[in-house]
């Protein structure tokens, strides 16, 4: 089967003042905020991602970036899974139904979906927010995808309901007080003599891209990471969010977030 | 109302340009606004070879402003002129490229090539980048030294030869009178200051080259008063930067002295920025009844 | 835990001084906070004589900071001596009385005088302070002049000689070493950069002396560089400051190399955020396990 | 009688946060936030200000002074009349109730007060923030005030019934849609011969402030006038605030922002 997905004409990109119709808090570090566009949505793409201009916070000058969560057309609402870390995200954690914010999107490329049938989407902590939308997508083309999530403890975990809706939902938690005790990447799953998956899609912490990368091609299997590189622009004139690949600096924000790890 | 002004040779038709290192080369904004309503579009630094830039972490945020040591990435002249040009020479916009090196070779053969290209209509000669470990800025902190590239740049490029400076000197106006002295058809200012970021939980600079470039409204006030002053001892026009970020800011930058300005930083966040800004020069000028953008121009008044 | 760093032959019992002329005489701040608990006090400039400084406006409200263009307002050495001194004396911190001058006589002046004060165990030349129209500033910018006036206070001012240098240059690093050379016991900056704020519907400056000094967060990156190129070419200690608002400034500026810091424009928004910044160094010793804070100066990790 | 108040030792600065209490909207450019203290208020008098935090506002870097415009010591709270100008009064007038925010108080000299029985108090539009204080201690005093207030037009009156409550109210406006027509100075109280006025209190707009000063020096009347230089930090350190007086350049917010115009 051939790439489709990647071949596609990318969107127009937007400047846009969506509506906060929700904000869902998850835990003291996670929220959920469903924005509303007053258009029709765009193509959206599971492994794209918006701009978030923050008002009202002095510390943060820059746009912030975000991996989109959730599509729903009809509703013409996106979801983004947002991790409280700094002032940024601490001030948008606050924000009230029915303000505005300002997002530049849809942005970057995407996950390629619709060539492989048996599929893994990993993911540690806040770094499931781009695979929730991801395992919707692969639902739509017939592939019920295994999702394995690392998290630090039982308490930590969110969405869960969710995943299992559209996959097969595999836990690791630090503390072992659910799933498997230990990191995503000591999930027993890898333990396997052979990985029967042909694609992992991987979305977390840098040293979890890493071994995960590592653990596919001692496999053989293709693997798709999506890199959190800091950004100044977004949409690739900055030059800010490069990263090495075998073709050179490229840039996150347009070349990338995802790459396929042959490539790095 | 008349919003145009001239640059040396160079007529552009609003005051209102794009910075160098923050708008590519124009395309990557075609999503957002219509190139052709700019004054004019400076591109991304261009070099006599091919460069990788500095390694990541290239950027770091800063108190209304932000670091960044990208280093001068680009594919080289060849490519620009071979790739680039063709794609993007009839936006209808005047385009300048930004003239970068590491020596004065580099420049003039640069500026060499550029000066070949029909719709190229001038150049800034990026003296002033701190980003590089050799060249660029060292280039522009030393008036006699940024006074021989800009001759021997002269030299070779007729058109419209425009020099950046560097903030990070003791006396801007004796760089800037060096360079008009050597041939420079306007000056345009400021590239950014060299500055630092330290993550202090890590314990570790926050960019891979330690130091990098300081933009954004942090430095509006310096940029203003380094515009003010060099302004007021060259005869060229001088292009304002530093810092813009809606319109009040760059009509201060004409009342201090500027001819046009270039927005920079400010198109990350707000990628319209230019275009609202040309229209907003356009009701500040109603409001304020004047009738041609030039009068504003030095217009600052002080008793 | 040991808070206590020495400069020179001063030793203060913790890194967090105030900065010259944001603190007054450290009496305005005792309804806020106990002086005693700060490492130093920079006071207000002192000059030989009354100085009515500049017209009013003298502040303007920047991005991320603050211009301001006071002028060395004070009533000159002589009321010090007499009048603040006096009440001043026994507050148990390190008094550093802040000299500055428009001759170099004026400095050797008031130095002289300021050494007669048992209390006062050292002074900082401030040989950077843009809003003088004769002198300041100007002896800050030549490192020939800096040595200069360097070496005559030395030789008649026994105890610790702090030197304010100006980040108005081209190369702090040869200023630096060349006041060193000249005698200097430390080095402290960076004082404020030269800036300009416009009103734009009115068209005038905002401030009476059309430009003035730049403080606050916006000159950080730029302090934090000069402090990090600083210390590593003197041999004496260097004092850091330049938009320190909070712990992780400070901490900032002690990893690029500072073994003290002063806390200026911070202390207008929070008159409490000096001590709170020595209470916020004790923990993150605590959470790095560094037992003296002379550990962390120049602590920063560059592979 | 000897001006007692103005010998008072000042209170102790506090840095506190006040819990906003109300949010009350006067009109498009005007309202009034009612700030409680967690503690018994410290002694204030009329023409003190206070140093307010405006956190959440990017472009205010520096806190923003206001004059106390009334106090309810019962209730430990005071209010502020704020007129919008830029971000940071902007950026004010959308808190909300429950909302901290931090005070340095009690900051300033104050008007004499005691020492005379026939007043007039004159305001210029937000200039009356003060003068509302000042008539309600003058009559615990006994003492009723004129009180002049200048507006653009009718529409942008406000608290005209407080005022009369304190003192006897005459109003201009610019276009004479109420009371006589004209600005402050040119009401007909001082077309009289000769005014029998102890004592003028004055707050608005310089060039008011100037000509009330001037009317009162011809008539010999001791003339009070609130200035509003910028500042910076509001108790007497960055000396940026400064008025040239006869002796010489004085703080307005620590000799101020009273003055007496025999001194200025
Ligand atoms: C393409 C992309 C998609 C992303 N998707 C999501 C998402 O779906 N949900 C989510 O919660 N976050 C996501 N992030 C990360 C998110 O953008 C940052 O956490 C956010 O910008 C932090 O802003 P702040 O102001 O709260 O923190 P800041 O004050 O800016 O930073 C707090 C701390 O986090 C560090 N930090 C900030 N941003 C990054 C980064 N990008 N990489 C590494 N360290 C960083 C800073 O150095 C600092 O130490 C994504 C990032 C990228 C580039
Ligand atoms: C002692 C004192 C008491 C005050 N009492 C009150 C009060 O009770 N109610 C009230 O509404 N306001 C009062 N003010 C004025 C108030 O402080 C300013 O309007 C406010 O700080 C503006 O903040 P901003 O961020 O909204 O506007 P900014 O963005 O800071 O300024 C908007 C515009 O107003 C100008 N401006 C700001 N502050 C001043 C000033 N102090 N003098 C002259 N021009 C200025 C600026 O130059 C700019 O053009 C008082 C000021 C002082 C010094
Ligand atoms: C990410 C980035 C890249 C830049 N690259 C260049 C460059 O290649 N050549 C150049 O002359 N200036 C470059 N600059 C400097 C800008 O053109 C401009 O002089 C500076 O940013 C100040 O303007 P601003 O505050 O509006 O951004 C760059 C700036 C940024 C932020
Ligand atoms: C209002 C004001 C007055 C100042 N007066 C002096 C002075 O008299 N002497 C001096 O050496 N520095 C003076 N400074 C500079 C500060 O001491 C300090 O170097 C500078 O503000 C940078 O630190 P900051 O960003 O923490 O304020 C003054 C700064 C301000 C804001
Ligand atoms: S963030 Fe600017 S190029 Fe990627
Ligand atoms: S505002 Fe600082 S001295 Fe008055």
């Amino acid at each position: 089967m051939s790439k489709v997905e990647t071949t596609r004409i990318p969107e127009k990109k937007l400047i846009q003042d969506f509506t906060v119709i929700q904000n869902i808090r998850l835990n003291a570090r996670h929220f959920i905020l469903e924005l509303q566009s007053p258009d029709q949505l765009p193509g959206l793409f599971p492994g794209q991602f918006v701009q978030v201009l923050v008002e009202h916070s002095p510390s943060t000058f820059l746009r912030r970036p975000f991996s989109i969560h959730e599509v729903n057309k009809e509703n013409r609402s996106i979801r983004l899974l947002i991790q409280i870390k700094g002032h940024g995200t601490e001030t948008l954690s606050h924000i009230h139904i029915l303000d505005k914010l300002n997002l530049i999107y849809p942005l970057g490329n995407f996950f390629t979906t619709g060539d492989c049938k048996k599929v893994l989407l990993a993911g540690g902590g806040c770094g499931v927010a781009p695979l929730l939308f991801l395992a919707q997508e692969l639902n739509k083309k017939g592939i019920r995808p295994i999702i394995l999530t690392g998290w630090k403890t039982k308490a930590d975990i969110f969405e869960a309901e969710k995943y299992q809706q559209y996959g097969e939902l595999l836990i690791t938690t630090e503390d072992g007080s659910e799933g498997e005790k230990g990191l995503v990447t000591q999930h027993s799953i890898f333990r396997k003599e052979k990985l029967d998956f042909e694609r992992i899609y991987c979305c977390g912490p840098d040293p979890m891209m890493k071994a995960i990368g590592k653990i596919s091609k001692t496999h053989g299997i293709d693997c798709e990471v999506s890199l959190e590189n800091t950004m100044a622009c977004g949409f690739g004139v900055c030059l800010c969010c490069v990263t090495p690949t075998i073709h050179g600096n490229q840039r996150v924000c347009t070349e990338g977030p995802v790459f396929n790890t042959n490539e790095l | 109302m008349d919003l145009s002004v001239n640059i040396g040779n160079l007529r552009l038709k609003n005051p209102v340009m794009t910075a160098s290192g923050t708008f590519g080369y124009g395309e990557e904004y075609l999503d957002f606004l219509d190139v052709s309503q700019l004054g004019g579009m400076v591109v991304k630094a261009v070099t006599s070879s091919n460069r990788d830039g500095n390694p990541y972490p290239r950027m770091a945020e800063t108190p209304s402003g932000m670091l960044n040591s990208v280093g001068l990435q680009n594919k080289g002249v060849h490519h620009f002129v071979q790739e680039i040009y063709p794609r993007i020479k009839d936006l209808n916009t005047a385009i300048v490229v930004n003239v970068s090196g590491s020596t004065l070779e580099e420049y003039v053969e640069v500026a060499e090539k550029i000066n070949e290209l029909n719709n190229i209509p001038a150049i800034e000669l990026n003296i002033s980048c701190p980003n590089v470990k050799h060249g660029g800025m060292a280039f522009g902190t030393n008036p006699r030294i940024a006074a021989e590239v800009t001759a021997s740049v002269r030299k070779v490029f007729r058109k419209t030869l425009i020099v950046k400076l560097s903030p990070n000197v003791t006396s801007i106006t004796e760089i800037a009178k060096a360079v008009e002295g050597a041939g420079a058809d306007a000056l345009s200012l400021i590239n950014t200051l060299l500055g630092m970021a330290i993550d202090a939980e890590s314990q570790k600079p926050v960019l891979s080259t330690v130091t990098g470039g300081l933009s954004g409204p942090a430095i509006k006030p310096i940029a203003l008063r380094m515009v003010w002053q060099t302004s007021q001892c060259v005869h060229v026009p001088v292009i304002g930067m530093g810092g813009i970020m809606n319109t009040t800011d760059a009509i201060e930058f004409l009342l201090a002295g500027a001819s046009a300005v270039e927005v920079g930083t400010a198109n990350f966040i707000n990628p319209a920025v230019t275009t609202q800004i040309i229209k907003g020069i356009e009701s500040y000028m109603q409001r304020h009844k004047v009738n041609t953008v030039k009068e504003l121009t030095g217009a600052l008044k002080i008793k």
